[in-house]
This record gives C-alpha cells, structure tokens and sequence, in this order.
C-alpha cells in the first residue's frame, strides 16, 4: 500500500509537469483529462472516495469538455480571420 | 513518506506558476491553474491522512477502526468546486479576448501599459 | 520586462519559495499522523449523532453546511457570470439556418449503431446520478457528484446528433429554474431552523434509521437542493460554451 | 440568540437566486428596486448589529453547533463593531451603486444585478465570519462575481484583458490562502480562528511563520500592496463605473482587513515577542506602496486608471495603519476606510458622469469640455480635499488618528509618507479637474502621458445635455458623508471602542470558546494634539494645489532639465507596469519569496 501511495505521488508530479509543459493547448487538454484521473486515482488510494468521486466527474470529464468547446471556438475564429486575410492579400495580388 | 506529500504539493504549485509566467496563450494558462490547484489537493489530502486508517464512511465499518479526516475531504470538494467555476470564467473570458483583439496570446496585448 | 528578465525573477523566486515550503514542513506532524482533534471528533460521533454513515456529507450538509452554501453560490454567481460574459454581441448574431444543418460542418453524423448505444446510456445516466445523489449519507457521492453526472446526462443527447431534443431539454428557463431551485431551496431548508426558534441551517427534521436514504433530516433535502443547483449550473456553462461553437457568428461571417 | 444574523448573506442569495430564475421575464425596474430593497435590508441589519455588538458580543453557530469542549464542530459568525460596521460601510457602496446604475446601459436581463447582489452577500460573509476556511469560500465567492463584473464589457478588448489579469492574479492570492489554511490546519486541527489562535498560544515556528506568509500575500493580493498590485489598475480602468465604486471604495480594503482579522485573532500570540519584524516589514510595504502608487497615479491620463492607482496608494496608507500593530492604528484604520471610501466611490462616479457625458474619461480628450457642469467639478475638486486628507474630511480624523499612534510608536517618520501620497494624489485630481473642467493648461503635458489611450465602451444611452440626478446625487451624497464622518461627535471615540475590541486577542478567543462577555474597561479617552497633523494636512493640500497649478500654468518651462531626473525615475516605474499576466505572476512569486525571507530571516536568525 505505502510503495502504490508513494508511487501515484511521484506519477502525479510527473503528469502535472507534464500539463504545464506540453504547449499545444489541444494536446493539453488530453493531457489535464488523464491527469484528472490520476488524482482521482490518488485520492481513492488516500482513502477519499467523495473527493475521488467528484474528481472524476468534474476533472476528468466536465473540466476537459469546456476546455475543448472553447479551444475548438477560438480555433475557428482564428482560422475564420486568416482566411479574410488571405482574401484580402490574394486581391492586393 | 513523512514530508513527501508536501513537497510533492509545492513542486506542483511552482511547476503551474512556471507554466502562467511562460505561457503564449490564456487558455494554457487557464490549465496550468488547475494544475496549482491541485497542489492543494495533494496538501489537504496528506494533511487529513493516517496511516493504516480507512475512509470516514462507517457503513459496517467495526467500530474502533481509525478513519482518515473527513473534514479535509469536505474542504476538497468545496477545493474542486471552486476550481471548475474559476476555469469556467477564465475560458469565458478567452473566448471573448479572442473575438476582440484577435488574439490569445498575452504578448501582444499592449494597451494597459504604464 | 522581457521574456528572459522574468524567467530569472521567477526562477530565483521559485527556488527561494520551495525553500521556503520545506522549511516549514518540517514542523509539521509527519503525514499519516494526522493529530486532530476536529476530524477524529465528527468521525466518533457521526453516526450516533446523525444518523449518516458518510461522514464526508455530514461535514459538508450539516457540521459545516453554511460552507456549502458559499460553494454552491460561487457555482451559481460563476454560471451567471459565464452567461453574461459569453452573451450576445451586437456584432453576433445566431445562426438562423437549421441547427441540424449547421451541425452537420462541425462533427462527423454519428452512425445510427453509435446513436442507439449513447441515447440508451442517457436512462441509466440519470438513473446513477439520482442514485448517487439521494445516497450521499450512506456511500460516497452526494448531491455534488450527483448533480455534475446528471448534467452530462444532456450532453449524451447531444453527442448521439440530437440537437433539437437537446436544446429541447436545455433551455435556458428551464435549466436556470432548476439552478436557482436548489439555490433558493437550500436558503429555505436552513430558514427551518430559525422557523423552529434555532439557528439558520440547524438539522430540525427527525433523523430516521442509520442507513436508510431518509435518514439524516435536512441532509437528505439539503443533498437534493445541490443536486439540483449543480445539475443546472454545470449543463447552463457548458450549453454557454456550447452555444458559442455551434451557432454565434461574427457578423459577415458565412 | 439573533435571527438577523445570517440574514445578511441569505437576504441577497435569495434574491439572486430568484432574479436569476427569472432572468428575463422580470421589467428592468421591479429587479432595481429589489435590489435597492434588499440592499436597503441587510444594510439595517448590518447597523442593528453593530450597534448591538458594542454592548453583547454575538456569536452565532450556523446549525447551532456550538463549542464542545473547547472545540468549535461547525461554523460561526463573530460580529464585533469592526466587522459589522465594515459590512454595512458595504451596502452603502452597493446602494450608492445601484441607484447610479439606474440609468445604466442595457444590462442583459438582471445578470448584472444578480452579480452585484452576490458580490455583496460576500462582502458581507467576509466581514462577519469567524470561521478561516468560510473566510476563504467568502473570498472566492467575492472573486467569482468580481471576476464576471470586470469583464462586463464583453465587447472590449482591454476590459476582457483587465478581468483576465485580475482573475489570475487573485486565483493564485486564494490558493495561497488555502496553502496557509491548510498548513495551520495541519498543526491546530482546527479551521475556527478562535481556537487556532488558541492551539498556538505563543509558539513560534517555521510552519507559523510560513502559513503567515502564505494567508498575508495572499489577502494581499486582492488589497493590492506592491508587488501585488498590478492587477488593480487594469481592473480598474476596464471595470463598468458601479463596480469600480465597490471595488476601490472597499473590496481591496478587505483585503487589509482580513490580514487585520487573521493576525489580531489568530497571529498575535505567535508574533506578540517578534512584533518588531513584523511591524518593520508591513510599515515597509506599506510605505513602498504608498509612494508607487502615488507616483504612477500622477502619470496616468485615463481617469480611472489615474484613481486606481491612487487607491493603491491610499492602500498603503491603510498597511501603515495596520502594520502599527496597535489597536489605535487599528481604529486611525478604520476610520480611514470610511473616509476615503465614501471619497473614491464619489470620484469614481464622476468619472462614470464624464462617461457618460462625453464617452470618454481620457484626461486630454476632455480638455475643457466639462465648462458646463459646474455643480459635477466641486464635487470632484472637493472629493480631491478629501483625498489629500483636509480637514474635516473623514480622511483627516483617520490619518490624524494614525499619525498619533505612530508617534506612540516611535514610527513618526511615516508623517512624510502621509504627506507625499496625499499630495501627490491630490494633485492629481485637482489636475483633472481644472484640465477638463475648466480647460487649464496645455493638452498635453510631460509627466501624465501614462497608459496610452484605453478604448472606453459607453456604459449609458447618450441623452441630452445635462446630468442625470441618479447620477450626480450619489457622488454629492459620498462627498457629504466623508465630510460627516470626520465632524460626527463620537466617531473617533467610538471607533477606538471598536478596535480594542478587536485587538483584544485573548477576549477574542474568550467570547468565542467561553462565551464569555465583554469586558466593561473602555479605552480612556485621550487627549490627542491637532496642530501636527493640521499642519501636514494643510501642507499637503497646499502642495497638491502647487504640484497641480505648475503642471498646467502656461509660463512654466516645463521643458526644464531639472525635470529629468522625475521624469526618467516616472519612466522606470511605468515599464513595470507591462499589462503582462506573466510578468504580474512572476512579480507576485517574488513578492513571496521576500515576505517569507525576510520575515523568517528577522525572527529565526536576528531575533527580532
């Protein structure tokens, strides 16, 4: 028990730094999902099933949702403007 | 094992702020935020700890077996709660700095300089 | 400041912080001696003296409840908040055109195979979140578990291609009734305890038997009231988000 | 036992909660008026138990868990003078805002109001609790519905900025909040003030010391001391005018108060041999504060911009007043939150008028367009006494009470520190005041060239010519009371009453696990020497007026050389002020960082 408790620490940390360092917002946002599951993992290991519980729904699920609807919102502005850009540079062409 | 945890909590902590500082985008940020929450998960959870104890749910539980703290368990919550409505605003306010200036990325907002 | 210059502040900060957090958790107690008194008292007496087994809920809906109520107005006040920063702009406008149509650019039609298994998860769904929420004294769970499972319910609906039946199922009224349902619902189990001549949020309904889903008196209700609250706070912020991919449009937009 | 007690908080959640259900289907008039109603209510409430708590102390357990063997099992409110008196200083913000918002742009149905009804259940909470972990469900509530209120202007890229820059900033201040909670927690076993400030008793620690660190940066955050006050001014300059009222006029000084309330309840055992290191940190930021933020305010052109910045510096003021460590500077503290809210909220909503009127509130773009309105410049010019602490302003009666225990504490050295931000700050109003209402000096000049021109989103219908009543009143009504407070017999007297009471740190923790009474002793009163700080008070408003004429009198070479050295130390400061969340982060890490040094260095190593 005190080796798996240790461990899923040390894979905590890992993951964590891992979020913060990947620097592709889409790739991230897999990333914050698995590591919400891994501090579930955590807290069920710690004796927290309530916490563990309210970690999956909320870490590992409605957390990554917003995430991804507003990334694929802002992504599609983006693309939406450098497409009125391109137009723009085509018929300066 | 006897400080661990907590060390574990603060690299978490830093490494989010360190994620905040270096960051191109708020969306990112917004994430590396929940990263420094969840250092205070990893301290309230080692905080409430015993070694050997059960969870703090005594459905036929024997009586006399140590249980872990529950109050941390309930601060968590009300910890996670916060973190989803936090996250929520800042992804709101992203979307909406997006379609105004065009852009996520702080290194090219300039107005509120001086 | 540059990129570099604030690096280095930060590094050096950072290293001076993390020195400082070890120095101070030195002395702390050792974790895994947890020293008490507060949680080793609501763990010997919870049973005995609330009829909940979970004690995790008793904290949260009765020792402690006027924190809950703070967490699920920060709910509320964020969902509110969400709405108002995402609402319309006067150079948006939402997309006239069938919904269905629109929705068909986004996201691949998902195959009728994969549409019968995700509209057939939403039943049980539902099911497990009423579930979770009306056993929050006995077994893990709560009202707040509860809730957000419920809220994802919706989500299914949408996923399985069914736009209309899930606009249908979250409008904007219905979703937000429900949110300040549990809000309001909550101030007026704990106004019971001053209608019973005691203090705001006192547990004043009959305990009933340990381990059964009435017992605990205003836990039980308080547990729904949230349920309620986080059901609709989390389906209104991610409609609000959802409502952004699917259908505004900046103005001259195709 | 007192039923009014929750009523605070659970007045304006229930009627947000109900506008909220309806949001949309309630005529914008009807949710007005029950906000006004509502606001009206808890601030009668608030009075009644301030006035009540003088004589009773009143604790009250929420769920009637009441203290078992010296244990707090559930949460409680501590109401003394200070706490109740702060919440219902609150709703006359909030009123003053909604009454101006009367005639404010099309909200979306009630969300507005429904936001500034939770922000106000919160400030309340915040000030009654006596429960650290409620304290901190206060705070995020309040961040919740401030973080909403600032980006108001969905529109406005500098608006979503400013609500972004303030969102992580002030997340980041709460989890170091939890932090330290969580470290005392951890070595008391208890989350009631009360009961911590027992557990330590006079032990002194590392975990104490850092956990100190951790809650006071974090408050300090949100009460925006240097280095944590970038946030402020770009809130500040973006927020719509009614929330920029609540937000200088009192939110950051609750977050003085909190440090005030953490350290008087819980901290005073544990620092009571080390006051010294303490005191000589805070009064250090403190005047630090001061001093940047007067300077950046008299380089601003924006208005608000300009008045947040004078806020920070008034802050600083208000660090001064606590880090004395003496109930008197508590009560000096006290008194000059009063004074100096009622007198920012008035500028603010002059500012909002000028919006209003004209579109904009940058300083050069109004050059003399205000002529007409006569009656909208006294009330700024005489705001601008207030704020450089003329008699009788509320704002003197404090920082005389101030100056006064400082002298007791042989700290009289921060008479200089008083001065120059009044002056300075003064100075800038009156600048205002004369460019753009009566069109003094040049468009431009050297020194408020600060913030390039920040879009401005009209926040009302342009109507007309003439200024609203709803508008003007309230800025007319601020200016009056700042005046009352400083005439009113008995204010000084009572306000130290109030502040012993809170600086009683054993009494405290008396009447909460005890229930024991108050004690009948009152502070004597005491004969307190006028002429010193007359004379500064005077002097500063002098050299406000000087400071403020020569910057705009047509004959002064104002091209001189012998400005360059302001100039260029102004420039310095400014290129801090980057608008860049991450350098405002890595700012706010250092900040830490130093507090946490130093105040371990002074105590562990020199003994202090």
């Amino acid at each position: 028990m005190l080796i798996l408790q240790i461990a899923i620490l040390a894979f905590v940390a890992i993951t964590g730094t891992a979020v913060v360092l990947t620097r592709d917002p889409r790739n991230q946002v897999i990333g914050l999902g698995f590591y919400g599951l891994v501090l579930a993992l955590m807290f069920f290991l710690y004796e927290a099933p309530d916490v563990a519980l309210s970690q999956i729904v909320i870490g590992a699920v409605a957390l990554p949702l917003m995430f991804m609807l507003s990334l694929s919102k802002i992504r599609r502005n983006e693309q939406k403007r450098d497409e009125v850009k391109q137009k723009q540079r085509e018929k300066a062409a | 094992m006897s400080i661990f945890p907590y060390l574990v909590a603060a690299w978490l902590f830093l490494v989010g702020l360190y994620g905040v500082i270096s960051s191109r985008n708020f969306v990112h940020i917004a994430m590396c935020l929940a990263v420094v929450q969840s250092s205070t998960y990893v301290l309230l959870l080692a905080i409430g700890y015993k070694t050997g104890g059960v969870p703090p749910i005594f459905a036929g539980a024997q009586v006399g077996t140590p249980a872990v703290d529950p109050i941390v368990q309930a601060l968590m919550l009300t910890d996670i709660v916060v973190e989803a409505t936090v996250v929520a605003l800042l992804l709101a306010l992203a979307v909406q700095i997006q379609k105004a200036a065009g852009t996520v990325n702080p290194d090219r907002l300039l107005e509120l300089q001086g | 400041m540059n990129r570099s210059r604030r690096h280095i502040l930060f590094f050096v900060s950072a290293a001076v912080f993390f020195g400082l957090m070890t120095w101070a958790m030195h002395d702390l107690p050792p974790v895994g001696h947890y020293r008490g008194p507060y949680g080793d008292a609501i763990n010997a007496t919870v049973v005995y003296e609330r009829h909940i087994t979970d004690a995790v809920t008793a904290v949260n809906f009765d020792y402690r409840g006027f924190d809950t109520l703070g967490e699920e107005s920060i709910l509320f006040l964020s969902v509110i908040g969400v709405g108002t920063l995402l609402r319309q702009q006067k150079r948006e406008r939402k997309s006239r055109e069938d919904t269905d149509e629109l929705e068909k650019g986004q996201a691949p039609e998902p195959s009728e195979a994969m549409k019968v298994i995700t509209l057939g998860l939403v039943g049980p769904l539902v099911v497990y979140g009423i579930y979770i929420i009306t056993h929050g004294q006995l077994t893990p769970g709560g009202g707040f578990q509860g809730g957000v499972v419920l809220a994802t319910a919706p989500l299914l609906v949408y996923l399985a291609g069914d736009l209309k039946t899930f606009k249908r199922i979250t409008t904007h009224t219905l979703v937000e009734i429900g949110e300040a349902i549990g809000i309001f619902g909550f101030l007026m189990i704990g106004f019971l305890g001053i209608i019973a001549g005691k203090e705001f949020l006192r547990n004043v309904l009959p305990l009933g038997q340990t381990g059964s889903i009435f017992s605990g008196g205003t836990v039980a209700l308080l547990d729904i009231a949230t349920g309620l609250a986080v059901a609709g706070g989390f389906i209104s912020a991610i409609y609000a988000f959802l409502e952004q991919t699917i259908e505004m449009r900046m103005e001259g937009e195709e | 036992m007192h039923t009014l007690v929750p009523l605070p908080v659970a007045i304006p959640l229930g009627v947000a909660a109900i506008l909220g259900a309806l949001n949309g289907h309630v005529p914008r008039r009807i949710a007005d008026a029950a906000c006004i109603l509502a606001t009206v209510a808890v601030g009668a409430i608030t009075l009644d138990l301030m006035v009540i708590s003088r004589h009773v102390p009143i604790v009250y357990w929420f769920g009637g868990w009441t203290v078992r063997a010296g244990m707090a099992i559930g949460i409680s409110f501590v109401i003394d003078p200070i706490g109740a008196g702060l919440a219902s200083f609150v709703c006359v913000l909030v009123l003053a805002a909604f009454i101006f918002s009367l005639h404010y742009f099309e909200s979306v149905g009630t969300m507005f109001h429904v936001l500034m009804l939770g922000f106000l259940a919160a400030m309340c909470g915040f000030c009654l609790t006596g429960d650290l972990f409620n304290m901190f469900v206060f705070f995020e509530l309040m961040s919740a519905a401030a973080f909403a209120l600032c980006g108001y202007k969905n529109e406005e890229p500098s608006a979503q900025q400013g609500a972004l820059n303030f969102a992580i900033t002030n997340t980041i201040g709460a989890f170091m909040v939890l932090i330290g909670i969580a470290l005392l927690y951890s070595r008391t076993g208890a989350l009631n003030m009360a009961q911590i400030g027992r557990a330590l008793s006079n032990q002194m620690d590392a975990t104490i010391i850092v956990a100190f660190v951790m809650i006071m940066c974090g408050f300090y955050v949100k009460a925006a001391a240097v280095p944590f006050h970038f946030w402020l001014a770009d809130a500040h300059a973006v927020a719509p005018t009614p929330v920029c009222i609540l937000f200088s006029g009192v939110m950051v000084e609750l977050g003085v108060y909190a440090v005030a309330r953490v350290y008087w309840a819980i901290m005073d055992g544990p620092f009571a041999a080390h006051r010294p290191a303490l005191s000589g940190l805070l009064l250090t930021v403190g005047a630090i504060t001061a001093v940047v933020g007067a300077i950046m305010c008299f380089g601003q052109r924006h208005i608000k911009r300009l008045l947040a910045f004078s806020t920070i510096s008034h802050v600083g003021l208000l660090i001064i007043a606590f880090a004395l460590l003496t109930p008197d500077g508590l009560a000096g503290g006290a008194i000059y939150t009063l004074g100096h809210g009622m007198v920012k909220a008035a500028l603010f909503i002059v500012s909002g008028i000028l919006l209003h009127r004209f579109g904009t509130v940058d300083e050069y773009h109004l050059h003399g367009r205000g002529r007409p309105h006569l009656g909208t410049a006294l009330v700024f010019f005489a705001a601008g006494l207030g704020l450089a602490g003329m008699p009788p302003f509320g704002t003197f009666l404090g920082e005389h009470t101030i100056e006064r225990a400082a002298e007791l504490a042989h700290q009289s050295w921060i008479d200089v520190i008083f001065f120059f931000a009044g002056a300075i700050t003064a100075a800038a109003v009156f600048r205002v005041t004369a460019r753009v209402f009566f069109g003094w000096g040049p468009k431009h000049d050297e020194f408020s060239g600060g913030g390039k021109h920040i879009s401005e989103q009209r926040e009302t219908k342009h109507s007309g010519q003439g200024i609203p009543a709803v508008m003007f009143v309230p800025a007319a009504v601020l200016v009056l009371l700042a005046l009352a407070i400083g005439i009113m017999p008995h204010v000084h007297q009572e306000a130290r009453v109030a502040a012993f009471t809170m600086a009683d740190h054993a009494g405290y923790q008396a009447r909460v696990l005890d229930g024991t009474k108050l004690p009948d002793a009152k502070p004597e009163v005491e004969y307190s020497p006028l002429a010193e700080s007359l004379a500064r008070s005077l002097g500063a408003t002098g050299a406000a007026l000087g400071i403020a004429f020569l910057t705009l009198a047509p004959w002064y070479p104002r091209k001189n050389k012998a400005y360059r050295p302001i100039r260029s130390a102004m420039q310095v400061l400014r290129n801090f002020h980057t608008g860049h969340v991450g350098d405002y982060v890595a700012f706010l890490t250092f900040g830490v960082a130093a507090f946490g040094v130093v105040l371990g260095l002074l105590i562990k190593r020199f003994g202090f």
